[in-house]
C-alpha cells in the first residue's frame, strides 16, 4: 500500500524496482494510490471510519488498477467522489523529538502523517530524541499524542538518521545520494547490508546515530 | 549576453511564468528551482507550499526531500499531510500546480507510474505522488520537463495524472471545473493548449533552437502557432541568482554521509 | 442551522426560546444537528467537499426532524454511515490574538471551528486583539491563516468581550449570568438592547470592549 | 458524619464511579464537578476532556462554559473541534462519557432537544450538543441527573440521544457496539441497567432516602435489584474538596461584568 516509491530528489529505489521488474528476490503485492488518497485513508483510519470520501483519481489509470478505489455519489450534489478504505496498519513506528516519563510525545515541525498513522493502528512504538521528566513550555495547541494512545515509547537518539530531527540534527543528504550507487547493484547492496546490518545487532546503529546526532549539535 | 544551458533557459522560462501573487503547489527538483528562482527575482512574495504540509515557505537552499527541515523553519506555518490534501489541495486554495514526469503526450497527460504494462512494467517509476490531485484540484498547471523521443511520447503507457485528456472539451466532461496544463515549459520552447483542440502547441521557441529540434524531440507531429515568438534569453541577473541558489545547495547536500 | 442553542453553563437562551416557542418577533426557520455533524460540515466544507459522513445520529430523532440527515453505506464494510450536507456560510466572522500587515492571522487556545468557518465561507472577517509588524516566534506547527485565505482583518481590541482573548483578558463569567436577567423578559432584553445598542454607535463598543481589556492587563 | 445535601451525594456517588486511568469526555455542570473531585481526590491521573478540544486537562476552578481558558491553559493540549469529534470521540478513544438531560425514560434514553412537539414545542430547550455522537461512541456513559416527576418519565417527548432505546438487544441491534448507559447517579440513589431487559434498576440507596421517595420522583414503576444496598455516605474529604472547589468557582464567576 502506497502512493510513491522513490529516493527523494535522487531518483529510483533500485531493490523496489529490482522487486517489481523481475520478481528478486520475490514477487511483491501492491495496492497503488495517491498521496491525497493515503493521506484521507490515515485520516478516515484516525477517525474510526471504515473508509474515506475525497474528489479524486479523475480520469487517470490508477483507478482501473486497483480494485480498492470505488465511486461514491454525494446525496445533496448528484457529484460523483471517490472512496477508498481507511487505512488501519497493524503497527505503525515513527519517531519524535521527545515523550515525558508518562510516554505523552511531542511532535514539532513536518507532520506528515505520523500521528494520524499512530492513531489508525492497532499497535504502534515510537522512538525519540529524548525522554523528559515533563514536557517543555509548549504552544497550546502543540501536536501531543497522550500516552494512552501510544503502544510503546522508546528512547533511541539520532534514530531518525539518515533522515533528521527537527531541532536536534539536519538530514545527511549525503547519505541519500549514496545510496543510489549502493542500492543500485544485488551485489553492492548484499555487501552493504551485511557489513553494516546483517552481521552487526541494533547497537551499532544505536552508536552510529547517537555519534551522528552528537555531531550537529 | 551570458552563456548557459538549456536547463537554465527552461528554469528561467518557467519562473518567469508565476506572478508576484501566485500561490504555488510545488514539486521537488526543476519546479522547485524556477518557484525559487521566481521568489528570489519578480516575485518575492510568491506563497510557496509543498506537500509536506509547508505553507508560503522560503528556503534559503533548495530541498532534497520534500519534507526538508528547511522548508518548515522558513514557512509562516506547517500543517499536516491530510490538512494539507484537503484544506488546502483539494479545498481550491492553490493557483498554480507544478508538475513533470517521465512521460507526457500532445494533451498534457503525464505518466510517472511505468513503462511499459503495469502489472510487468520494464520501468517501475516512483509512482504518482500527489500528481493525480494536483493535476484536477489546482486552479491551473504549469508543466516542466525536458523534451526527448522517450518522454514526449504519442501514447502513454500509463496516465498518472490527467491534463487535457482527449483534448477538445473532454477534460470538462468529466467534471472537472480547473483549466489543467497552460503551460509546457521544455528545454527548447513553450507550449500552451490550442484554445479549441486543447493540444499543446508552441508559442514561444528558445534562442538558437530550431524546430526540427523541437520535432525530433518529440514522437508526435507538433503544431506550431500562426506567430511563434522568440523566448528573450535569460537575463545576466536570473542566471546569478539561479546558479547561487544552485550552488548554496550542492555545498549543503555534500556533506559526506 | 445550529447543534446548540443555550448560555453556557447559565441556561437557556430566553430570546431564542421566545422565537421558538411563541413565534415572538418572528418564526425561525431552523436546521438543527448535532455537534459532531457540525463539526463534520464545518470541515468537509473547509474541505472543499459537497457533504461530510461520520458515524452518528444513530437511533434518535432528530435524522426525522431534519431532512438534511441522510444515510450512506460504506462499500467497503457495508456499514451504515450519516451524511450531511458540507456547510458553507456565505460569511463567516472570527475574533483571534493577532495578525501582522499582511493579513496572516494566528490563533491560539481553544480553536473550535474557527479556522475552519473561514476556510468554508464565501467572505470572511476576522477581528484581532492587535495588528502587528510580524508575527511572534511561534511554534513550527502554529494555527494560521494565511493571507490570502482572510477577506478583511480588523483591529478591536477586546473584541471578543464579554468572552475571552487567550493571553489578553478573561471570560467575563459575570456578564453571561447577567445576560440571564437581561434577556429573560421581552422588556427588559428591549430595555438594554436600546440603551446600550441600538441608541449607540461601534465606537461605545469599542471603548467598552477596549476598557475591559485594559483592566485585565 | 457530616452534614451534606442531596447534590452533593450525587456529585460524590458519580466521582467514585470513576478510576484513576479512566478517559472521560465531561460535560459542563454536574459532571464536571464529579470529574473533578475525582481528579482531586483518588484519581489524580484521570484524562478529563472536554469537547472544546482541551485534552487531558486539570482545571482549578470548574469552567462555566465548555470553552473557558482555564481549561485550555491546564490541558496538555488542545485540537480542534473537527479533530475532536473525529480522531478521539469517533475514533473510541474515550472510554466513559458522561451526559445529563432534561428527561429520560427507564432505558436510560435521553431527551435535552424539546418538552412538547418539536416543531410547536412548550419548552425548547437548548439541544443536543454532542450527546447525539457521545452517547454511541464511547465505551461506556455515565448519566448523571436529579430525580422529578417531570424529568424521570414514562415516554420522552424527544429521543436526543439513545440509551438502551427500547431494552434487550435493541441498542446492539441499531448496529451500537459500545455499552451505553452502564450507570445512572441521582440524588436519591445508583441505578445499574439489568443485564437481561437493560431497564434501569436501582443498586444502592443514598443514605436516608426511601424507595417511596424514589418511586414518587419517577414517571414509571421503578425496578429493584434482589439485593440494594445504602450509597456509603460522602466523608469528610470527598465533602472539603468538594466545597473547595466550589467556592472557588464561585469567587471566580462572581466578577462583575
Amino acid at each position: 500500500v502506497f502512493s510513491w516509491g522513490g529516493n527523494p530528489g535522487v531518483g529510483s529505489l533500485h531493490r523496489l524496482r529490482d522487486a517489481i521488474e523481475n520478481g528478486w528476490p520475490q514477487k511483491l503485492e501492491l495496492e497503488e494510490h495517491s498521496h491525497a488518497a493515503m493521506a484521507n485513508a490515515y485520516e478516515a483510519g484516525a477517525a474510526g471510519l471504515p473508509c474515506a470520501i475525497f474528489r479524486g483519481y479523475i480520469g487517470g489509470d490508477l483507478a482501473k488498477v486497483n480494485s480498492k478505489i470505488k465511486r461514491v455519489t454525494c446525496p445533496f450534489t448528484g457529484e460523483e467522489l471517490a472512496v477508498i478504505p481507511a487505512h488501519r496498519p497493524d503497527v505503525a513506528v515513527i519517531h519524535a523529538q521527545r515523550a515525558d516519563k508518562a510516554g505523552n510525545v511531542m511532535i514539532e515541525g513536518v507532520l506528515g502523517v505520523q500521528k494520524e498513522a499512530v492513531l489508525a493502528s492497532k499497535h504502534s512504538v515510537v522512538t525519540v530524541e529524548e525522554i523528559v521528566d515533563e514536557l517543555p513550555e509548549r504552544s497550546l495547541n502543540a501536536v501531543v499524542l497522550p500516552h494512552w494512545t501510544v503502544g510503546h515509547v522508546v528512547e533511541v537518539p539520532g534514530g531518525a538518521w539518515p533522515s533528521y530531527a527537527q531541532g536536534y540534527y539536519p538530514r545527511n543528504n549525503g547519505f541519500y545520494k549514496e545510496w543510489d550507487a549502493i542500492s543500485r547493484e544485488r551485489d553492492s547492496f548484499h555487501a552493504w547490508m551485511k557489513e553494516n546490518v546483517l552481521s552487526k545487532g541494533p547497537e551499532a546503529f544505536a552508536k552510529y546515530a547517537r555519534k551522528h546526532r552528537m555531531a550537529a549539535e | 549576453m551570458a552563456d548557459y544551458k538549456p536547463n537554465e533557459m527552461m528554469t528561467v522560462a518557467a519562473a518567469r511564468a508565476l506572478k508576484n501573487d501566485d500561490v504555488c503547489f510545488v514539486g521537488i527538483g526543476q519546479p522547485s528551482a524556477a518557484c525559487n528562482l521566481a521568489r528570489l527575482t519578480h516575485a518575492p512574495n510568491i506563497t510557496l507550499i509543498y506537500e509536506s504540509g509547508t505553507l508560503a515557505t522560503k528556503p534559503n537552499i533548495l530541498p532534497l526531500s520534500i519534507g526538508d527541515g528547511e522548508l518548515c523553519e522558513t514557512a509562516l506555518t506547517t500543517v499536516s499531510v491530510p490538512e494539507m490534501f484537503r484544506y488546502w489541495l483539494q479545498g481550491g486554495r492553490i493557483k498554480v500546480g507544478f508538475l513533470g514526469g517521465a512521460q507526457i503526450d500532445r494533451f498534457a497527460n503525464l505518466n510517472t507510474t511505468v513503462v511499459g504494462p503495469y502489472d510487468k512494467p520494464k520501468v517501475r517509476l516512483p509512482g504518482g505522488g500527489g500528481a493525480p490531485e494536483i493535476a484536477t484540484s489546482c486552479g491551473e498547471i504549469f508543466i516542466i520537463m525536458a523534451q526527448g523521443k522517450r518522454s514526449f511520447v504519442d501514447k502513454l503507457d500509463f496516465v498518472t495524472s490527467i491534463g487535457h485528456v482527449s483534448g477538445g472539451d473532454s477534460r470538462a466532461k468529466l467534471g472537472v471545473k480547473t483549466k489543467g496544463p497552460t503551460k509546457l515549459i521544455t528545454d527548447l520552447a513553450l507550449f500552451e493548449p490550442d484554445p479549441q483542440t486543447k493540444e499543446m502547441t508552441v508559442l514561444s521557441i528558445h534562442p538558437g533552437v530550431t524546430r526540427e529540434q523541437i520535432q525530433e524531440n518529440s514522437g508526435w507531429p507538433i503544431k506550431f502557432a500562426a506567430k511563434v515568438a522568440e523566448t528573450p534569453p535569460p537575463t545576466q541577473r536570473e542566471l546569478e541568482v539561479l546558479r547561487e541558489l544552485h550552488s548554496r545547495t550542492n555545498r549543503a547536500h555534500a556533506e559526506a554521509a
